[in-house]
């Protein structure tokens, strides 16, 4: 049986933000609600990686561990759903959640935490595939479609991939093995060495290095 | 089930409402006056004015005896009503059902603020009507009943805060509809008759002139 | 006379074992994520070819949450991964549920098993035919009304701690969400009127419950438990002083707490609400424990005791047993009625002898 | 009992729209065709998820078809997003009318359906909520809403008034990047018709310094190769770009060549920009020192005998005089001036010369200076001299900016060029004049009659003077009438498709546009323009439609012409461009010239026959194979085309190049299959070779500028040669070859200007390049600076520097008017403006951003106008991270933005972020847009406080190095 995994490549990932908007494209997730976001590390420094982050849909789901009403649920192709008709919005699952997934539109007439909202792998709810209500509450239902998540199949570098954890894991392993190949090739890279001495633009310090 | 509780009960309850509060106060005004024959010292009108509006600021010995009574008592009563006339729901549930044009609702905070005092107040006030002879004495079944039919109101009112689901919702409604429908045959009716009774007694006082 | 002070001292005594562990968890907490070192910010001298392999050591190893730049507003949006959330989980799963679960249930039945050994404890003069006026009217309401928020409170807080294993079996998840969905909100909206109670409590009853060095000796004592001799106590005696202070303090953290996890919107990082909700949830578990205590021996416990707060006035000889300070200092001033005249004051009409009016009953 | 719950994801009234139109219906067929069952079956899936994330699987492409069967009956329809010059396919999915859904375009050549932030958010567009609704004009301070008509007629009136008073000149048509190719011709042809020369558009203020120096290199001033092309390559140099935020797509095209060849990534630039992230070497050097750093690497290159003798022998002229100056560039004086370390310097020469084929990247970062020019020149001599031109994998790869920026450069819709790189000399205007099927002398009439410039002492037609550049139309504007070449100063500006606050000098761009005696504003969105200025009447706001509500081709990055279908019928009251034309040619009364043969439905023009007119008038680069046949053709089978070398092999396209990158040579029927990589003698002409364009003469100072061995597979002339004309076909007895019609058409005529396209045929059929086969020029003898030699900015900290490197002399008149160079860096500013102040890009927003800061979905991802500060910086000036600082530019004009603190920058340089606008010196104009149009996100215009200072050959605008304070604010 298959496992849905995303993974993302630091190596490929430039924080276009493209996954970000895709999945607003594809789910009509209003504005401060956001599935998927990227991080990135070390901003503006030697070693600069980015990171596209979302529900990783865990094996054992520390979301489901904690939610008081039990209504998150795993589907067969391992992806983590949850169902908004029992979910209270009590926010258990964003101080449980590891990667900051679960997400809180400010909803109802008072603008308060409304029900949880997080990246469903585009595979919907428990509701009927590609019923409106489904489309109203989770966005839309790739997976049901043969498709995978837009934000995946929209990455500018192909940094981000979803698809069976298997599948996934062969990529990138190729990918590794052939950048292995360029670290034999190439050593150490100098992308840090205008950082290594203090010199400010005027460039009159000539520290030879 | 729904259904009902959110058409034909709601419409029911509301004509009751609507009819029996009328109704009731028709019946005060035909009983009428005393006609007074003595001389008048003053403005019946005026004084009958003063009273509906002077009565709001606490007597003096009212202030000193019952500091619990005034303090829980503005509470609740302020309270109430901000929530039923300024809160979002309500606002636009009425504009939906009955007006047809809305007004600015409070904002959350507000309303909060207004619901803890409310709560805080008509808990207080129910409190002390059980646990005072003299109070607990004065009260009859007639005023539990409001009082309770008040109070579960604002509970499940406050349990539907979601606004995500509908049992809630429902049982808030039905209970504010029964509240409706009991209303005019019961005290409740002083939201409306305060202002018979104290404009009578302004009147009279007017009329000998007195400034009270 | 001792059995009273002594079940108080008994239970308060289980509390404070239990309040002393739950407390020692919640510091260990915050302490466990202050001391680690961030290795994010740690920039090497010299870049190999695949910095990431760092990267992934920093996200990998949980050490610290792994924190960055991200375009996207949020709380902890920059944070990649946080690992407090798995701390959080596991106090919440794996020690909050279940030896909250021992701690409230062994507390009622231990008390069941008191019961069982003591019985009620009467009155042993037997009840006198005069009283002594206890708690004013005022003193009765606020006291039922922070009762009543507590009750309340405690009630929709233990349906969301316990509901998923106890209630969802029972009505299904449906139904149940209905339930939490309404706790929930019932909660978050009468924890503010806790406070306004709580604070109305305290200015009150401060006074009376400032230790005085009676309270030593009864505390050597163990409130009567060892010796035969009689405890001496004022107004209220250590036990209930004790649990007036728990009150005020456990109470005042779960306010606070509670008040951090009722407004996410004010932004701030998950660590706070992580650490807000276990002070909360050991705040909670252990004052419940103690107004197990309280409830029992207000009402099956102990005859005589719930009198006060019912109608204001306790049995002269019951005050003599267990306040003897403050009930021998009354009667000497000769506060102590007789229950006709009580009866009368209160306007219990069937106590009554027939020529009293009910005019002069409600003077 | 499930109980109905109102839970719902979706608050706001635009995603309720869109839910409304959700294919819940028919996406329900799709589901049934392939449950989830099946599909997790479906091992096929599973791996084309594999390939879409390898991205590099031809098997994709059928897997995608697949899985388009089997989903919904929304209607399908292939488009080209708008935003940068990559040219991302994008399938837009539409059902009765609404844009419902965007899939990826997996099959597509470019980006095998992969987005960035903006492409992944166009769908957005086809619901604009905050888009200019309706023609609105500004009456005593008020918008107030007009009726097409009523607004033509003003705007027209007021115009013929204008052009009686102070003649045609004084009306500015200022066109757009983000018209499709046939608007944009159309555009040109029209400011002809009207009869000025005062036209323009984005690219003179973006790419204008390398198409003049590029194409005085050696030829063509364009893209050499494609974005697919640097799969090939083995080393691959970015030098003032920032492609991974400008074009990030073409990081997927990079990392290939990476990944898969090892290549090493260098990137060259004052910021640590997020493509440097990924580099193997990152340079910083002093912002406006490009040449010092090029020739710094050069010396080394040299010193130690690294460069392609062979390569330079037969294909490069005047190699020796730059090696003089470069020989002046010792890695001492290189670090002393760009603040570059020697062995960072040999480290990056070596990496390029042990490397080959490499390629060289430049975007703004090069071009945006005074010495643009010289930037862009240095660049081409480095690659001829380690012999990266005319190879697969080498070539100087220029990204341009807007989606269909190349094309409107390739239709001259600029001030100096007619389209077609024809310039304005009048045998230019006579071609043209044919190709319109109208009468030159008629055309000259519509010009001003006067003269404004003598060269020697004969007086110059104004239809041969070179008008007023984009850059510089405020001094158009307010410069008095006696510094202004031309009858009167600007008095009417239309902006058709502009955003004011990509160009620099804001404050006196306010002054100017106050003094105007009308604006015209032609654009989807009110932009800038209609808030900046405190006009209270004389504007006018005309929505036109995207190019997602109009159709027709348009041109990437790398010469490649895509046709673009109609998404969407126009939103709200919006025109598309060309009817708008039609109307206002109409009310302007030269309609029925304009539009002569081509086509009419109702008022608007036929797209196809636009395309058909300007194939048979642009011989010069080859945009007259391009039929929309055959572009429509290709559309249909993007998947046929090969990801790297762009060729189709099989299929309907068989052979042809995607795109049919110009030159795309002779007529339609010719079957040209376009040219890949310009300059590649290793295929012959006529499947896609070629070799330098022989256009600067046959021989300078005696020497030969013919290239001398050195020529495409197949050329039967085997050696250089000048470029074709009738006589030559004669000289070489190949006249005979056409036919007798072509014979009647080519007589007299060269291979540019022969109608009948039988020149460029038969030429071709010798194998040889139409223009010649020359060499490429080292020296540009006609410049300013024949060697690319090193000036200090105008606004400069570097004082030491500016005496041995100072700047040009100031100017009477260029393009009409006076430019300043000496007389401004006369004066010292960096005692007082001690800060180096550089621009740039986001990748959630583009150009003026009007569009993109309208878009939520892009809006919420950058809410704050920024400022990167260095952590040193920031300390001496008291401000921490997030604090709201004052930035002061040269000149004066301040700007309110919040500081980012960061390493990004080196210390003493600033970087802000051009897109925004909507807020002025600490003022917020929100108030000011027309009701319900104003952008969700508004801030500080970063150019407002950029300063003076153009390029010596093209007017490009410094935006890349000035000087600036920051104090909080």
């Amino acid at each position: 049986m298959a496992r849905m995994k995303f993974y993302c490549d630091p190596e490929r990932c430039i924080e276009c933000n493209g996954c970000v908007t895709a999945c607003k494209n594809e789910n009509e997730v209003p504005w401060g609600v956001n599935r998927r976001r990227v991080v990135t590390i070390k901003d503006g420094e030697p070693g600069e990686r980015s990171l596209s982050v979302a529900c990783m849909h865990c094996s054992d789901a520390p979301c489901a561990t904690v939610c008081p009403v039990d209504c998150f649920y795993t589907t067969a192709d391992g992806v983590v759903l949850h169902d908004k008709d029992i979910c209270i919005g009590c926010g258990y699952c964003f101080y449980a959640c590891p990667f900051g997934a679960p997400q809180f539109p400010k909803d109802g007439a008072f603008a308060t935490r409304g029900k949880m909202d997080k990246c469903t792998f585009c595979a919907g709810g428990p509701e009927v595939d590609h019923s409106a209500e489904e489309h109203r509450k989770y966005g839309s239902n790739r997976l049901a479609e043969g498709k995978l998540p837009l934000c995946a199949e929209m990455c500018s570098t192909k940094a981000l991939l979803a698809g069976d954890a298997d599948v996934i894991s062969d990529v990138y392993r190729k990918r590794i093995i052939n950048r292995g190949a360029s670290v034999l090739a190439r050593g150490v890279s100098f992308q840090d060495a205008s950082f290594r001495s203090p010199r400010d633009v005027s460039g009159k310090s000539s520290a030879k290095e | 089930m729904g259904e009902f509780i959110d058409g034909p009960l709601w419409t029911f309850s509301v004509s009751v409402f609507a009819i029996g509060v009328i109704w009731r106060i028709i019946a005060i005004v035909k009983a009428g006056v005393r006609t007074d024959l003595s001389q008048p010292r003053g403005s019946s009108g005026a004084g009958a004015l003063r009273a509906v509006f002077s009565r709001f600021m606490p007597e003096r010995t009212v202030t000193q005896r019952g500091r619990l009574q005034l303090v829980a008592g503005y509470m609740f009563h302020l309270g109430l009503f901000a929530l039923l006339i300024f809160a979002k729901p309500h606002v636009d549930f009425i504009a939906e059902r009955i007006t047809g044009f809305d007004w600015p609702a409070m904002p959350h905070w507000a309303f909060i603020v207004a619901a803890e005092f409310a709560f805080a107040g008509i808990i207080l006030l129910w409190l002390h009507r059980l646990l005072n002879p003299v109070t607990r004495m004065l009260s009859d079944l007639d005023d539990h009943i409001g009082t309770v039919l008040v109070f579960v109101v604002m509970l499940t009112g406050c349990l539907a805060l979601a606004q995500s689901f509908e049992p809630l919702r429902l049982l808030h409604l039905f209970l504010a509809e029964l509240l409706l429908i009991y209303f005019p045959f019961s005290k409740l009716m002083h939201a409306f008759t305060f202002v018979l009774s104290r404009g009578y007694t302004g009147a009279t006082m007017g009329r000998k002139g007195v400034n009270a | 006379m001792k059995q009273s002070t002594r079940t108080t001292g008994f239970v308060g005594g289980i509390a404070w074992l239990i309040g002393v562990w739950l407390i020692s968890l919640l510091v260990s907490l915050p302490a466990a994520v202050a001391e680690e070192p961030n290795a994010a910010t740690k920039a090497p001298s010299v870049q190999l070819m695949n910095p990431a392999a760092e990267l992934w050591r920093d996200v990998r190893q949980r050490t610290a949450p792994s924190s960055g730049n991200t375009q996207v507003k949020g709380v902890d949006s920059g944070v990649l991964i946080n690992s407090n959330g798995d701390r959080w989980r596991h106090f919440r799963m794996n020690q909050l549920i279940p030896i909250g679960g021992y701690v409230l249930g062994g507390a009622l039945l231990a008390l069941l098993l008191f019961y069982m050994i003591r019985g009620r404890v009467p009155v042993e003069g037997g009840l006198s035919d005069r009283k002594l006026l206890r708690y004013s009217n005022y003193e009765r309401t606020i006291h039922w009304f922070i009762a009543g928020v507590f009750i309340f409170l405690g009630l929709s807080g233990l349906i969301l701690l316990f509901g998923r294993p106890l209630l969802i079996p029972l009505i299904g998840k449906e139904a149940f969400s209905v339930l939490a969905s309404a706790s929930k909100e019932g909660h978050n909206l009468m924890g503010p009127v806790f406070l306004i109670s709580l604070i109305l409590i305290f200015v009150r009853f401060v006074r009376r419950n400032i230790y005085q060095k009676g309270d030593l000796t009864w505390l050597l004592r163990g409130g009567g438990v060892i010796g035969k001799k009689h405890v001496p106590s004022n107004f209220f005696n250590m036990g209930e002083k004790t649990m007036f202070w728990l009150l005020v303090f456990v109470g005042g953290t779960i306010i606070v707490s509670g008040f951090v996890l009722v407004s996410p919107s004010l932004g701030h990082p998950r660590e706070w609400m992580e650490l807000a909700h276990v002070g909360h949830a050991i705040g909670a578990v252990l004052m419940i424990t103690v107004i197990f205590g309280h409830i029992y021996i207000g009402t099956v416990g102990m005859e005589g005791e719930i009198e006060g707060m019912k109608t204001g006035y306790c049995d002269l000889n019951w005050a003599k047993e267990h306040h003897d300070l403050w009930a021998s200092q009354a009667e000497k001033n000769g506060e102590a009625l007789a229950n006709d005249e009580v009866a009368r004051l209160r306007g219990d009409f069937d106590r009554l002898p027939r020529d009293v009016s009910i005019e002069e009953a409600g003077k | 009992m499930k109980l109905r719950k109102t839970s719902d994801l979706l608050i706001n009234t635009q995603a309720d729209a869109s839910a409304g139109a959700m294919p819940s219906v028919n996406r329900e067929a799709g589901g049934q065709a392939l449950s989830r069952r099946t599909f997790l079956k479906n091992s096929g899936l599973m791996a084309g998820g594999a390939v879409l994330a390898t991205g590099f699987a031809p098997g994709m492409v059928r897997k995608a078809r697949a899985e388009e069967a089997a989903t919904s009956g929304a209607q399908k329809i292939k488009t080209i997003c708008t935003h940068c010059s990559v040219g991302c396919g994008i399938i837009a999915e539409v059902q009765n009318g609404v844009w419902t859904g965007q899939e990826p375009a997996f099959d597509h050549p470019f980006n095998h359906g992969a987005h960035c932030a903006k492409g992944a958010a166009v769908r957005e567009h086809g619901h604009g909520e905050r888009r200019l609704k309706y023609p609105t004009k500004l009456v005593d301070g008020k918008w107030k809403r007009v009726s097409w008509d009523e607004a033509l007629n003003e705007i027209g009136d007021k115009m013929l008034q204008i052009r009686e008073q102070s003649g045609p000149d004084s009306v500015y048509w200022l066109g757009s990047a983000k018209h499709n190719n046939e608007q944009a011709y159309l555009f040109r042809k029209f400011a002809a018709f009207w009869g000025t020369n005062n036209v323009d558009h984005q690219a003179r203020i973006c790419h204008s310094t390398t198409v003049a120096g590029v194409a005085n290199t050696w030829g063509y001033g364009a893209m050499t190769n494609s974005y697919n092309d640097i799969h090939n390559s083995k080393a691959i140099l970015i030098i003032g770009g920032n492609p991974a935020e400008a074009h990030p797509v073409s990081l997927q095209h990079v990392f290939k060549g990476k990944e898969q060849n090892n290549a090493p990534l260098i990137v060259i630039d004052p910021r640590f920009t997020r493509t440097a992230a990924h580099a193997t070497q990152f340079i910083r050097l002093r912002p406006g020192t490009d040449v010092p750093l090029i020739w710094g690497m050069l010396w080394h290159i040299f010193e130690n005998g690294w460069e392609d003798k062979e390569f330079i022998r037969q294909r490069v002229y005047g190699m020796e005089d730059v090696k003089k100056e470069i020989a002046k560039w010792t890695p001492d004086e290189v670090e002393r001036v760009t603040g570059v370390p020697e062995n960072q310097v040999y480290a990056a020469a070596k990496t390029m010369a042990d490397n080959r084929p490499g390629t060289f990247i430049w975007c703004m970062g090069g071009t945006q200076h005074t010495i643009g020019n010289n930037n862009t020149r240095a660049y081409c001599v480095f690659q001829l001299a380690l012999g990266n031109m005319g190879v697969s994998g080498g070539g100087t790869n220029i990204f341009r900016g807007h989606d269909n920026v190349q094309g409107a450069t390739d239709f001259g819709v600029l001030s100096h060029t007619l389209p077609g790189y024809y310039g304005l000399a009048e045998g230019s205007w006579k071609h043209w004049a044919k190709v319109w099927d109208v009468d030159y002398d008629w055309l000259a009439g519509r010009f001003d009659p006067g003269s404004y410039e003598k060269s020697g002492d004969k007086d110059v037609k104004v239809m041969n003077t070179k008008g007023i550049p984009v850059s510089r139309w405020i001094d158009g504007v307010l410069e008095d009438k006696g510094n202004v070449a031309q009858k009167d100063n600007i008095r009417a500006m239309v902006l058709w498709g502009h955003a004011p606050n990509s160009q620099t000098r804001g404050e006196e761009m306010k002054k100017a546009m106050e003094k105007l005696d009308m604006m015209v504003i032609i654009d989807p969105y009110p932009t800038v323009s209609a808030v900046m200025h405190d006009r209270t009447d004389g504007v006018y706001l005309l929505p036109a439609s995207t190019q997602f509500e109009t159709y027709g081709s348009v041109t990437a990055s790398n010469r490649s012409l895509q046709w673009r279908d109609k998404v969407i019928e126009p939103l709200f009251e919006s025109v598309p461009d060309h009817t708008i034309m039609y109307r206002l040619a109409k009310k302007l009364g030269f309609a029925d010239e304009l539009f002569k043969n081509i086509q009419m439905n109702g008022e608007e023009p036929l797209i196809e026959d636009i395309t058909r007119e300007f194939n048979k008038g642009m011989w010069t680069i080859g945009y007259t194979g391009q039929s929309p046949e055959r572009m429509k053709l290709q559309q249909q089978n993007w998947g046929t085309f090969d990801y790297t070398s762009l060729l189709a092999e099989g299929g309907p396209c068989d052979g042809e190049f995607y795109g049919l990158p110009w030159p795309c040579w002779g007529t339609a029927e010719l079957k040209h299959p376009g040219t890949p990589n310009l300059y590649d003698t290793s295929k012959p002409v006529a499947k896609g070779g070629l070799n330098f364009r022989a256009r600067f003469g046959v021989e300078h100072n005696g020497t030969n500028l013919l290239a001398e061995g050195s020529y495409p597979v197949g050329n039967e002339i085997k050696n250089g040669h000048p470029e074709f004309t009738a006589d030559l076909l004669k000289k070489l007895g190949w006249w005979d070859d056409l036919t007798a019609d072509e014979q009647k058409l080519a007589e007299g005529k060269n291979w540019k200007t022969d109608r009948s396209g039988g020149i460029q045929r038969v030429a071709i059929k010798h194998g040889c390049a139409p223009f010649g086969n020359a060499k490429a020029r080292a020296v540009v003898w006609t410049f300013p600076d024949p060697v690319p030699i090193h000036r200090e900015p105008l606004y400069t900290n570097r004082r030491d520097l500016v005496e041995k490197y100072p700047t040009y002399e100031d100017r009477k008149s260029f393009y009409r008017l006076p430019v300043r160079y000496e007389s401004i860096q006369a004066k010292d500013y960096s005692q007082e403006y001690p800060i180096i102040l550089t621009s740039g890009r986001l990748v959630e927003y583009e150009g003026g951003g009007d569009e993109t800061r309208s878009n939520p979905w892009l809006a919420e991802l950058q809410q704050d106008m920024f400022v990167e500060i260095h952590p040193r910086d920031a300390n001496d000036a008291g401000v921490h991270d997030g604090d709201m600082v004052w930035l002061e530019g040269a000149e004066g004009a301040k700007v309110k933005v919040k500081a980012m603190v960061t390493r990004r920058v080196a210390a003493g340089v600033a970087f802000m972020p051009f897109h925004y606008g909507g807020h002025f010196e600490g003022k917020d104009l929100r108030s000011k847009y027309p009701e319900g149009s104003d952008p969700y996100v508004l801030g500080e215009a970063c150019n407002t406080a950029m300063t003076y200072g153009y390029d010596s050959v093209t007017q490009m605008q410094e935006t890349k190095c000035s000087l600036c304070r920051i104090s909080k604010a």
